[in-house]
């Protein structure tokens, strides 16, 4: 109630034909614990305030008492769905400040896991989508494509979701031997049940018209509120860290950075789809090239960096993922500080709804791929 | 007393004569009363059980699931463990809500659909009212339930009831003029607001068939306008869970809860019933032109069978609607009925009553 | 701009900043004071133009805390970092960057919530994860002997 | 006269798009058996795990009762959850020297995350992870494991 009232006497007051929503905690377009303090006109949203921190679970802090192998088991947990890119990124980060050069197979291993996460993660944002708007047919059909990938991850990596694959100087574990066929598989059939998702969704005129020229972001403004990943592309923002900072094998693929100028959430929705088909070609550049080697390097028992501030950027299927690890020479680091996608991603929501209706603010927020672990941390 | 499958005339005039020789004319009439309103309810509790059922079975198919599996053979009790369920759920109310409207509103959501199941005609001589003014009738009634889920969503104390509850009023009310105005096309086709003229008129042919393309055009804006109308498909603000919840039943449970629910059901299964019996012969056979022989096999299937068949057929586009479709938007359902619908089915009528004047049908 | 050439540039610009080149990006550190001048004209001079503030973080240094700001430029693509420190350590007050990026507002909250430093003429700063009255959990002499078991 | 035919464009064009959406979903009604579920707790016994599936950490025992678990505490070192303890004792070996072997391998499954880590790092091999996912118990205290069987003892030729 209080901070209600804060809204009342704070901000600009209420006037009499408008009136305030919370929409979450819980609430099933939220995606999880996210609240949101929506002022409304009728169906008009005039203003919405994110209320965010209900699973703070202090990853930071507790990042501060663990060892650098350790922190890799955690960041698992914050963007569970592109928990490969989150580990990578930890990785590479301990990695660059060791100065240990990982072997080429390690490379394309971990490429190959991230695109096959980004992958599994906007088959999860696809199907979510078409429940925020209605089509729960939709649901189950990227589930059912998103089974064959975790499939893949559950057979090499041990686990579906919290996969904890690499680690300090490589992988946790080599590739199993159905690995290749398993992704050929998967690519096989994926590419053929993409055009099915167009046909269902994209193609279909009430989702067109209930997504064209809806939640505008400028670029300007993405910039400014450090919108990233598909979100950010549709605004014309340039910000792809697998273009612009390579890192594991980027460099050695080609592929195209996705770039809309429409700015809308229509334009956020063909981003991402259009991502799905440039992931596959990426699998399919590395998936039959995978070098012969060691699939770690023999790292010491315990991890001290040298002393100082080492930041690694890498591209999440929901934007930019930073780590930055401040260290004092110990075996834990002084500070770390993740630089979620989804934190700043979620801000922008405000300057993107105002003066839709309730169901674009369902829409936009979809779009915008929230997953509130990532948020809170 | 004769028990006919094709014919139940016989089998119901024998219980009215056989009351009145047995007890007093009041007593009588009381005693049908009584009968045909059992009936209705148990027909009206199992059928919803039915459609239920068949709803999860199919929006299963739809999505490559099995659907309910454990409570019986094939999930088959599911539905009534469900009710079983709601029966023994505990019935909570807001603190502040207006006590007397929230209680009445289930009730006035499912007498209206009790009202307007009365005259679609199960079958010849199945039918408990039958009106000249049947159609019209109709179109009253089934405009009745809206205040019941009005009534739902003020009186719940909760904004998301009321949003739904808003919806649904400026939904329902403007597609109500898109079901009336193509049963009124139908109507100019027909030359009768009587469902039984109206399907003894579809004796050789359907009207869907009889009267081309007007009628084709009049049964698609009835289907989709109908679909609205119930509150389902893509059209189901009133109750978009992704945004509002549960709408106006958010705060209802128990069996106020599964009277929304059951309500739910007996529309769509008014609205199939309603545009079987007006576009698609009622429980009249499939005939074709002069096929004697083929006529003769589709008679020979009972035509209680035929009407429940083309009812199912008519549920199932529209499960096939809401199964495939996302959500319209609050504007852009107005602007469909307003923009679309409407002066589509106005140029219709016209289309229709040319399509009579030059007696250009079959 | 390489780093090298970033480096010899903001010393030409920022004469009263002291500069040198990190691990991986430049990193400037400017005094309290002049840090909101400072960050206007990185975003503003052509040359620079640092539009995208993608990381920004507090740290405590036992003895003062230090705000790190991450910037990059996406129109030359080059990054730099911006670093300040604050001059009390338990009362550790700074200016906002909110109004030169919006999206520090949302990561001064943080900054806010977690090591309890005060931003000047920031509109709308409030706790952000935790409640009122937690205390600052990134701080280092942070304790909690309910929640925080020590191995 | 332009924009009414647009009108009447546009009208066909949103149903055709309808119409292939319905046809997505008509494909799939259309052929049951090609559904993905599956029956969990009925088809449990064709269940098969992946074999590195890390459902719970175990150690194993051979035929004579013997593991491999010196009780280093390596394992619990790399453990971040404090999921595993050791509980050393003193015994005297043949030679009648003491020597400090386990005596309680206690691994708390409920605060277990399922990272690999002591796995990985267990010089001996002697815990690995199993593919049992069945977790839930009627009581959390039942969630605390033991992991070396009673009377069980380190086989011969682990190097220490």
């Amino acid at each position: 109630m209080s901070e209600i009232r804060e809204v009342i006497i704070n901000t600009d007051r209420l006037r009499t034909d408008e009136y305030l929503v919370n929409m979450g905690p819980q609430h099933p377009s939220t995606h999880g614990v996210l609240r949101m303090l929506v002022r409304l006109e009728g169906e008009k949203v005039l203003n919405i305030q994110p209320h965010v921190g209900y699973i703070h679970s202090g990853i930071e802090k507790m990042c501060e008492a663990l060892t650098y192998p350790q922190i890799i088991h955690l960041t698992d947990r914050m963007d569970y769905l592109s928990a490969h890119m989150n580990n990578e990124a930890v990785a590479l980060c301990v990695e660059n400040a060791l100065q240990v050069e990982v072997p080429d197979r390690v490379k394309y291993i971990r490429t190959i896991m991230d695109e096959l996460s980004r992958l599994a993660s906007h088959q999860l944002w696809w199907c979510v989508l078409g429940m925020d708007m209605g089509a729960l047919t939709t649901f189950f059909y990227g589930l059912r494509d998103r089974e064959m990938i975790l499939d893949i991850f559950e057979e090499t990596c041990g686990a579906r979701l919290t996969v904890n694959y690499n680690t300090p100087g490589g992988l946790m574990f080599d590739i199993h031997p159905n690995f290749q066929k398993r992704v050929k598989d998967f690519i096989k059939y994926f590419r053929t049940k993409l055009p099915e998702y167009d046909q269902l969704l994209s193609g279909n005129v009430i989702f067109r018209e209930r997504t064209g020229g809806i939640g505008h972001l400028s670029l300007s403004d993405a910039i400014d509120y450090g919108v990233t990943g598909p979100s950010g592309r549709a605004s014309g923002f340039s910000c792809d860290v697998r273009k612009h900072q390579p890192y594991s094998a980027y460099p050695l693929v080609k592929f195209n950075e996705i770039i809309d100028l429409r700015c809308d959430t229509l334009a956020r929705y063909e981003v991402r789809i259009k991502e799905m088909y440039e992931s596959l070609s990426i699998l399919e550049q590395l998936i039959d090239n995978i070098p012969e080697g060691e699939y770690a390097v023999k790292m010491r028992g315990v991890l001290k960096l040298p002393e100082g501030e080492f930041y690694q950027r890498v591209e999440t299927a929901r934007g930019e993922f930073g780590v930055f690890i401040i260290s004092d020479g110990k075996k834990n680091p002084y500070r770390l500080k993740f630089r979620s996608p989804g934190f700043s991603n979620l801000f922008a929501l405000n300057s993107m709804v105002k003066g839709h209706k309730i169901a674009d603010l369902v829409a936009i927020m979809s779009t915008l791929d929230l997953v509130i672990p990532d948020i809170d941390r | 007393m004769a028990f006919n499958f094709y014919d139940f005339t016989n089998f119901t005039h024998n219980i009215h004569v056989g009351l009145n020789e047995s007890f007093s004319p009041f007593a009588a009439t009381t005693i049908e009363w009584l009968i045909v309103g059992t009936s209705y309810l148990l027909f009206v509790a199992l059928f919803g059980l039915l459609l239920v059922y068949a709803e999860r079975k199919v929006c299963a198919a739809f999505q490559q699931r099995l659907g309910p599996m454990r409570v019986g053979p094939w999930g088959l009790l599911q539905t009534i463990a469900d009710f079983i369920k709601l029966l023994m759920k505990e019935l909570i109310m807001p603190r502040k809500a207006d006590k007397f409207l929230y209680n009445i509103a289930p009730f006035i959501v499912i007498i209206a659909s009790f009202l307007a199941i009365s005259v679609i005609p199960f079958a010849p001589g199945l039918q408990s009212l039958d009106f000249d003014i049947g159609v019209f009738y109709l179109t009253a009634v089934s405009s009745v339930g809206v205040i019941g889920i009005l009534l739902a969503g003020w009186s719940s104390n909760n904004k998301y009831s009321l949003i739904g509850a808003m919806r649904s009023g400026a939904q329902i009310l403007s597609y109500e003029l898109s079901v009336s105005l193509s049963l009124l096309t139908m109507v100019v086709f027909a030359g009768s607001m009587q469902f039984s003229t109206i399907v003894e008129g579809q004796r050789d042919a359907w009207f869907i068939f009889s009267g081309h393309i007007p009628a084709i055009i009049a049964f698609i804006v009835f289907v989709v306008a109908g679909t609205a109308e119930t509150n389902r498909g893509p059209f189901d603000l009133a109750e978009a869970e992704s945004e509002l919840t549960a709408g106006f039943h958010t705060e209802y449970s128990g069996i106020k809860f599964a009277f929304f629910f059951l309500a739910e059901y007996i529309n769509l299964f008014i609205i199939s019933g309603v545009a079987t019996t007006v576009f698609l012969g009622g429980w009249m056979p499939l005939h074709f032109g002069n096929f004697e022989s083929f006529n003769h096999v589709m008679d020979f299937i009972p035509p209680v069978v035929w009407f429940f068949m083309k009812v199912f057929g008519v549920i199932f586009i529209i499960m096939w609607f809401k199964w495939t479709f996302p959500r319209l938007r609050v504007d852009q359902i107005l602007t469909l009925e307003w923009k679309y619908l409407l002066p589509i089915n106005l140029a219709n009528i016209l289309l229709m009553a040319l399509v009579v004047l030059t007696k250009f049908h079959f | 701009m390489t780093n090298e050439e970033l480096k010899s540039y903001l010393a030409g610009r920022f004469s009263d900043a002291e500069i040198v080149l990190g691990n991986q990006y430049v990193e400037m550190t400017v005094k309290d004071d002049m840090l909101h001048e400072t960050a206007v004209l990185l975003k503003e001079i052509e040359e620079a133009s640092f539009d995208y503030l993608f990381c920004l973080t507090g740290v405590d240094y036992t003895e003062n805390m230090a705000i790190i700001y991450h910037l990059e430029s996406t129109r030359y693509r080059h990054v730099m970092v911006l670093k300040v420190r604050t001059k009390d350590r338990v009362n550790p007050v700074i200016d906002t960057l909110s109004d030169v990026w919006i999206t520090a507002k949302y990561h001064e909250r943080e900054v806010y919530d977690l090591l309890g430093v005060q931003f000047n003429n920031h509109t709308d700063l409030r706790r952000l994860f935790l409640e009122d009255g937690w205390g600052f959990p990134l701080r280092k002499d942070y304790v909690d002997e309910i929640r925080i078991v020590e191995r | 006269m332009k924009s009414f035919i647009e009108y009447i464009i546009s009208i066909f064009k949103g149903l055709w798009t309808l119409l292939i959406g319905m046809k997505v979903t008509g494909k799939y009604f259309f052929t049951p058996w090609k559904n993905v579920t599956q029956q969990y707790p009925e088809n449990r016994n064709k269940l098969v795990m992946f074999e590195r599936f890390r459902g719970e950490v175990i150690m194993t025992h051979n035929a004579g009762n013997e593991h491999k678990c010196t009780g280093c505490g390596i394992c619990e070192i790399n453990c971040p959850n404090g999921s595993i303890e050791i509980i050393s004792k003193s015994a005297l070996t043949q030679e009648g020297k003491k020597k400090r072997i386990i005596d309680q391998h206690i691994y708390h499954l409920g605060m277990c995350t399922f990272c690999n880590l002591c796995v990985k790092a267990c010089p001996t091999g002697a815990i690995v992870m199993g593919q049992n996912f069945e977790h839930a118990v009627w009581d959390r205290t039942q969630l605390i494991r033991v992991l070396n069987k009673p009377g069980s003892k380190i086989s011969e030729g682990v190097k220490e």
